[in-house]
């Protein structure tokens, strides 16, 4: 009712200034990506940024899936295989026979690879969603895994079909060589990528895959087949998955039956999900998290399986809208103004959490290192897993922490309900 | 003229149980039909067989004269008959601005398009805040469905049923478990929004059946005993037998 | 963040040339350490510490102390690349690995175009492990060396060894359904048909890898074909589960296999009962009579609490040792130059050699038993603690396993 | 051949009546619960480690009822501080954290009795050949474990059938949400339940541990072969992943059984039209693809009829 009064002037204004920082945001990533190289210039650094907007391309296609259209699939890496398969094939094609095709142009065959397999599979896999769906892209995915190994000729066996990036022809005295060019190849792929995708949502196509996530019956009642729109989603999911398999054929220049594996499909889940699938970026933010764990943890810990569990029921139990739910939801306190209410309360709590993730790593690890007899480095000070003194720590941190940021996050609850009431009061909150 | 819904001699079971036998019933164009009836009579049931929920085990259906039993519900839909469902049925998770433009969007021809904006199509845009406004939910354009009152989410069923702009609108209990005031508010809603158009209603209340209905159908276990104008029905002996005089007394 | 600029500070220090000559020599091992194939994996990483520590004692390599800096691949190619490319962007030079050869092909691939393209910053690739021949041959590259006998030379040795075994007559092949599986297959086929024309091939399988949980329908086969000798490449859980279903069934023959000592192998055997009727082919025996290397076996599983599981892991850091001394430099190209054709003296006596040809590895290898021991003072060393051990049953000579290679090396 | 026949056949029954052991209490949960458990293999990784820990501890038999038991306690603490406070998220939520679970659990375990197979064996009672046939020993170990099965097939029938349990589980197959409003405390029951199924996984690991491998990745390598069982005797349905099982258990060991493969029907073909993938196609033999058949039936079954075999709903 309100809204009507407002003079249409201001309407457009608010309109145009939105659609600003809309823009703002995708150049400044844009600008970002240029940068990001320059700033960290080691060798380490490259090769992480490269694997991060593969993986942001591929959960972002996982997304289409999980958080716009709720299909959940356990078999999302065979489109991202198989498209990396393509890649292979058409790189060492366009090299063997010459096409003036420049490498730029590969992750578009991987892309209609994936799509392809999509529009070959998908209408039967798409006829139903929920746990069909699920147990479908579990069965295929396991299939086409087991079926690469038996057709050779194609796949390579398991030691996979290889190919050499710089063999193509070079672009602008560029040959691909070096990992920095690889890197604004992936960047540029990501940028685009990341619009298509982005744009997608803003299409009717986009909108109604929404409406069938929500509710596909109802859907049906409004003219549409929830069954096409799957179906249609399912081909977008797999050409983008197709494109970040392409990249990765590009940046190890290998294509092997790992890529389609149901590690990569659990990988691309973890990430999309921890992300948070309800909000465009979530699934942004999750690869990157995810990437840099695996990069990291790995050499850190030989127990990041563990570490990897643990953060996922956490967020599956205390946080289901994943890192942008959290995020999102302090969108209407700032609004509000009172986002203040609660960063006291949130300081507070931090504390014992700490000390209880230090407890739950200190035991982690000590018992990890108890037969190793390694000492365990935390926070610069080193433990000995043997030494009674470290089993005694952990159990006061490990308990302490548990008992005091019980008490600390029913605190933030409180802050929390008040900042929400006020916020509601204002009008920035339902 | 074609009645805008025939339905011929429609049969329909659940495995061993008859749930609606020999169904005749006839809806012209720009008609307001009611049906009654006491509970499990199989007014849900004739609902779900005439927008191709579920499929009739014999018989026919005729929308605007063309066959409609045995299409699918979207299929019914784009022939121009839109249906709204007794237990709140809306896209939780998206806004209220959302869930009438998706509704929109397939009347107005865009169907899957994915090379459109959907956020700059005039029309869609236009038709969207014209139901927000029908339906008074203007103000509440951002909030996600799924946090509306009770009213506000009967409110937006309606709003989303008569979006598309079909010629036929059905109403489950469109009233069910509203205040006084907020029926009035309905009623008056939807007699604005079905002007010029079909509609056809499931109600209980029967002050809004009477009130708003041109023509009123009884179904008594799955058959129709009576069929008639709101005075017909009132006269009538078996429908007092049936049903208003349980209730009435 | 705060990784990657520590990593970006470590790469700048690097390049900035502040070696000195007590820089750390630094291997990567590249290798599972988590997944299923983290027990073996973790074997390794042991074998390879006690070795730095060993050459550390000594001084190291020209007064570098040598580090092995253990990098998770999870047996997966793709991941064997990310961790590679990872030491090269830490600066290290010499990477080692051996488990899987679809890893073994990548980081080869890997190491050649790595050292084409950054001329400066090679990459020796030293394989310990990765058995399958065509790294020496069709696929074959200069900064590739590999130390164990590759499945063909196995075959060959195998081969010569049952040649003389009158009492063979009917031979099954059960292998894994991947490379090294199927190359197993093709050479045994090949070999048995030249040396022993009247043995009878009674059955040929192929299984999927890692995925058969009962082998019960493959051993009726196998009975059923009345075989008295299987041949196997198989390793890890498919042997073990292999061999479990053959003693349910009561089936009774001799088993020639590849992996038999690997984790969990001489358990199942002992498990099984199959005394003296499991065979294995490998370059070195722990109760192998050489005094030296019993010494070492000795201390190494005092230290470990395993076996040395990898004879030819000792030979590759000794010899890399003995390079770096001859070329008088820890520059990769230079090593590289130094170790083509190199001679040395193995961990189980014997001389051995690596061809310049195709950088394949040449030593005497051995066909010993599992069984119960007889003569703790002669073989004092048992397996998994289930009492029993190898016994050497033959032993090749370095020149009785020696096959063409197709290798047409390209050299920088 | 006959002898082929039989002994595929004995084979196949072992195997099924395994995989029927390990995917029955999936499918009470499923059929209680509509969780689709992903760590229920890993309960079973447990039940077989805790199985090896306490038979060493305490012997075989003791072992036999404590360990199954410390596993439904396990899987009570995973419903009643876990699953409980996701449900309300729905299903998909319910799935992932059992998927993370199943990702903690392998590398606990790991952490605990390290990534070699530990040396778990067949009791000394039952370690003897019970019967010969075609002079092929079967080991009374394995009857062992096929008496187990059918007891435990029977015993949850009649449980769900006669007993006042089994009619809550069976009426929230049918009617999920009135089981709450009809006034049971529907946590404790679906506490209970789900202690009950990962209990059977546990019995199941103890069982199957010594005659399989007891190591940190078999729930791996079993997990999906019982989501093909259970949704292919129909989610939900116990006698249908009875049937699933028998079935499965028989395909595989009968294709491991054949050798045929197109080349052997059809003849080879033309060498000289080199390695393609109808040439792979062709070459490969039955027994080769002997373990992805149950994926290709899982998908088959799903298309043409997605309650599964004998199921009563979709999903």
């Amino acid at each position: 009712m309100s809204n009507a009064a407002i003079p249409t002037s201001a309407a457009t204004k608010e309109e145009s200034a939105s659609a600003l920082s809309f823009y703002g945001i995708w150049l400044i990533a844009a600008a970002a990506l240029v940068v990001l190289p320059l700033i960290f210039s080691s060798g380490g650094s490259l090769t992480s940024f490269s694997l991060i907007g593969i993986a942001i391309i591929f959960a972002l296609s996982y997304n289409i899936l999980l958080g716009q259209t709720g299909l959940l699939s356990f078999g999302h890496a065979v489109q991202y295989g198989l498209g990396g398969f393509l890649a292979v094939h058409a790189m060492n094609a366009v090299a063997s026979h010459n096409w003036p095709i420049p490498l730029p142009a590969i992750p578009l065959v991987g892309g209609i690879g994936g799509m392809a397999f999509a529009v070959l599979v998908g209408w039967v896999m798409t006829k139903r969603a929920g746990t069909v769906f699920a147990m479908i892209s579990l069965g295929i995915g396991e299939l086409v895994a087991s079926s690469s190994l038996i057709l050779r000729s194609v796949f390579g066996g398991e030691s996979g079909v290889t190919t050499d990036r710089t063999s193509l022809m070079p672009l602008f005295g560029w040959t691909f060589g070096p990992q920095i060019q690889v890197y604004y190849l992936i960047a540029f792929w990501v940028m685009i990528s990341a619009i298509a995708m982005y744009a997608l949502t803003r299409t009717p196509l986009g909108r109604i895959c929404n409406a069938v996530r929500d509710n596909p019956e109802r859907v049906e009642f409004i003219g549409y087949d929830p069954h096409v729109v799957r179906y249609l989603a399912y081909m977008f999911a797999g050409f983008f998955a197709g494109i970040a398999g392409g990249l990765t054929a590009i940046n190890f220049e290998i294509a092997n039956s790992a890529y389609l594996g149901a590690t990569q499909s659990g990988l691309v889940l973890f990430s999309a999900f921890i992300g948070g699938t309800a909000y465009f970026f979530g699934p942004i933010l999750g690869a990157i998290l995810v990437t840099y764990l695996q990069l990291g943890l790995t050499s850190v810990t030989s127990v990041w399986q563990l570490y990897f569990g643990i953060i996922f029921i956490c967020i599956v139990m205390f946080a289901p809208g994943g890192i942008a739910g959290i995020l999102m939801k302090h969108r209407p306190l700032i609004r509000a103004g009172t986002l203040g209410t609660v960063i006291p309360s949130y300081l507070v709590a931090a504390i014992p959490t700490l000390a209880l993730a230090l407890g739950i790593i200190l035991t982690i690890e000590t018992v990890a290192r108890f037969s190793g007899g390694d000492a365990i480095n935390l926070l610069g000070i080193p433990f000995a897993a043997t030494a009674p003194t470290t089993w005694v720590t952990a159990a006061v941190l490990l308990v302490g922490g548990f008992l005091v940021a019980r008490i600390t996050w029913r605190r933030v609850a409180e802050a929390w309900d008040r900042a929400a009431t006020v916020a509601r009061d204002r009008g920035y909150l339902a | 003229m074609t009645a805008a819904i025939q339905v011929n001699a429609v049969e329909k079971s659940f495995g061993n149980v008859q749930i609606i036998r020999d169904l005749n019933l006839s809806v012209a164009k720009g008609e307001r039909h009611a049906i009654i009836g006491p509970n499990g009579a199989g007014k849900s049931t004739t609902f779900n067989l005439i927008s191709g929920h579920i499929k009739p085990t014999s018989g026919e259906i005729r929308l605007n004269g063309e066959v409609t039993s045995g299409l699918r519900p979207f299929e019914i839909n784009r022939r121009g008959l839109s249906r709204s469902f007794q237990v709140t049925n809306v896209f939780a998770h998206m806004t209220v601005w959302e869930n009438v433009r998706c509704a929109v969007l397939w009347a107005t021809g865009h169907r899957y398009a994915f090379w459109k904006n959907v956020d700059t199509l005039p029309e869609v845009k236009q038709r969207t805040a014209e139901i927000l406004d029908d339906i008074h939910l203007s103000h509440r354009r951002d909030v996600p469905a799924g946090l509306l009152t009770y009213a506000e989410q009967r409110e937006l069923e309606i709003g989303i049923t008569v979006a598309g702009g079909a010629s036929v609108i059905m109403l489950d209990e469109p009233t069910a478990g509203m205040s006084h005031a907020e029926t009035e508010r309905a009623v008056a809603l939807i007699r604005r929004l079905t002007e010029g158009r079909t509609l056809v209603i499931v109600e209980h209340d029967m002050s809004v059946v009477f009130g708003l209905a041109d023509r009123i159908s009884v179904l008594v276990y799955g058959h129709i005993i009576a069929s008639g104008t709101p005075e017909e029905i009132r006269g009538n002996p078996k429908v007092k037998e049936a049903y208003l005089g349980e209730e009435v007394d | 963040m705060h990784r990657l600029i520590v990593a970006a500070a470590a790469a700048l220090t690097v390049l900035g040339g502040a070696a000195s000559a007590q820089e750390t020599l630094k291997i990567g091992y590249i290798d599972p350490l988590s997944g299923g194939g983290a027990s073996v994996g973790e074997g390794g990483l042991k074998t390879f510490q006690y070795l730095a520590d060993e050459l550390n004692a000594k001084g190291g390599i020209l007064g570098h102390k040598v580090e092995i800096v253990p990098l998770d691949n999870k047996t997966n190619p793709q991941e064997s690349l990310v961790q590679a490319q990872k030491a090269v962007d830490a600066g290290i030079h010499y990477i080692t690995q051996g488990n899987g050869s679809s890893v073994g092909a990548a980081l080869e691939d890997f190491v050649t175009k790595n050292n084409s393209r950054n001329p400066g910053k090679e990459v020796l690739y030293f394989n310990y492990a990765a058995v399958d021949p065509s790294m020496t041959n069709e696929k074959c590259s200069y900064w590739h060396f590999r130390w164990d006998a590759n499945s063909d030379i196995k075959m060959e040795a195998l081969t010569n060894y049952m040649k003389g075994q009158a009492s063979i007559k009917k031979v099954y092949l059960i292998n894994m359904d991947y490379s090294f599986g199927q190359s197993v297959r093709s050479t045994a086929r090949k070999m048995l048909g030249e040396k022993r024309p009247d043995i009878q091939l009674v059955g040929d399988e192929l299984h999927p890898m890692l995925k058969v949980t009962d082998f019960s329908p493959y051993i009726a086969k196998i009975k059923a074909s009345g075989a008295d000798t299987v041949v196997t490449g198989n390793w890890g859980q498919d042997f073990a589960l292999l061999l479990k279903a053959a003693a349910d069934a009561g089936l009774k023959v001799n088993w020639y296999t590849y992996y038999a000592g690997g984790a969990g192998g001489p358990t199942a055997i002992k498990q099984t009962g199959l005394e003296n009727q499991v065979f294995q082919i490998s370059e070195g025996v722990p109760n192998s009579g050489n005094k030296a290397a019993m010494d070492f076996e000795k201390d190494f599983r005092a230290k470990t609490g395993i076996s040395v599981w990898y004879p030819r892991a000792v030979n590759e850091m000794r010899m890399f040792k003995a390079a770096a001394e001859k070329a008088n430099s820890i520059d990769p190209v230079k090593v590289a130059a130094a170790l083509e054709g190199m001679k040395f003296d193995v961990f189980d006596g014997g001389e051995g050699f690596m061809r310049k040809d195709d950088h394949q590895f040449f030593q005497p290898i051995y066909i010993s038993s599992f069984g119960s021991l007889t003569d703790k003072a002669k073989e004092p060393f048992d397996e998994e603690n289930t009492g029993w051990g190898w016994h050497i049953v033959s032993k090749i000579d370095t020149d009785k396993t020696m096959l063409p290679t197709t290798c047409n090396m390209k050299r920088p | 051949m006959a002898e082929l026949i039989v002994i595929s056949t004995l084979n196949g029954v072992l195997f099924g009546m395994l995989l029927f052991l390990l995917s029955s209490g999936l499918t009470v949960i499923f059929s209680m619960m509509g969780v689709l458990n992903f760590a229920h293999a890993s309960f079973y990784m447990l039940g077989a480690f805790f199985g090896f820990q306490l038979t060493r501890w305490i012997g075989f038999w003791p072992a036999l009822v404590i360990a199954p038991l410390l596993v439904g306690v396990v899987g009570m603490g995973v419903e009643r501080y876990g699953l409980r406070n996701t449900h309300k998220h729905g299903h998909v939520a319910e799935l992932l954290l059992t998927f993370g679970l199943a990702f903690a659990i392998e590398e606990i375990v790991s952490m605990i009795w390290g990534k070699s197979p530990v040396d778990y064996r067949v009791p000394a009672a039952l370690d003897f050949p019970a019967f010969t046939v075609f002079s092929t020993n079967y080991p009374a170990y394995k009857i062992f474990m096929l008496v187990v099965s059918v007891v435990i097939f029977i015993a949850l029938l009649v449980t769900l059938k006669r007993t006042r349990v089994g009619l809550i589980v069976q009426a929230a197959l049918t009617h999920p949400s009135m089981v709450g409003h009809l006034g049971h405390n529907v946590g404790r029951v679906f506490m209970l339940v789900f202690g009950v199924g990962s209990a059977l996984a546990g019995l199941a690991g103890v069982i199957a541990g010594p005659s399989l491998v007891t190591q940190s990745d078999m729930a791996a390598l079993l997990g999906p072969i019982l989501f093909v069982v259970i949704v292919f005797g129909g989610l939900g349905s116990l006698p249908g992943a009875f049937i699933a099982s028998l079935l499965i258990g028989l395909i595989q060991t009968f294709a491991v059984a054949l050798n045929g493969s197109l080349a052997s029907v059809f003849g080879p073909l033309d060498p000289s039209l080199g390695p393609s993938p109808l040439t792979d196609i062709w070459n490969v033999t039955i027994a080769q693809i002997a373990p992805i058949l149950p994926y290709l039936l899982l998908v088959l079954v799903l298309i043409f009829r997605p309650m599964g075999l004998l199921g009563t709903r979709e999903s």
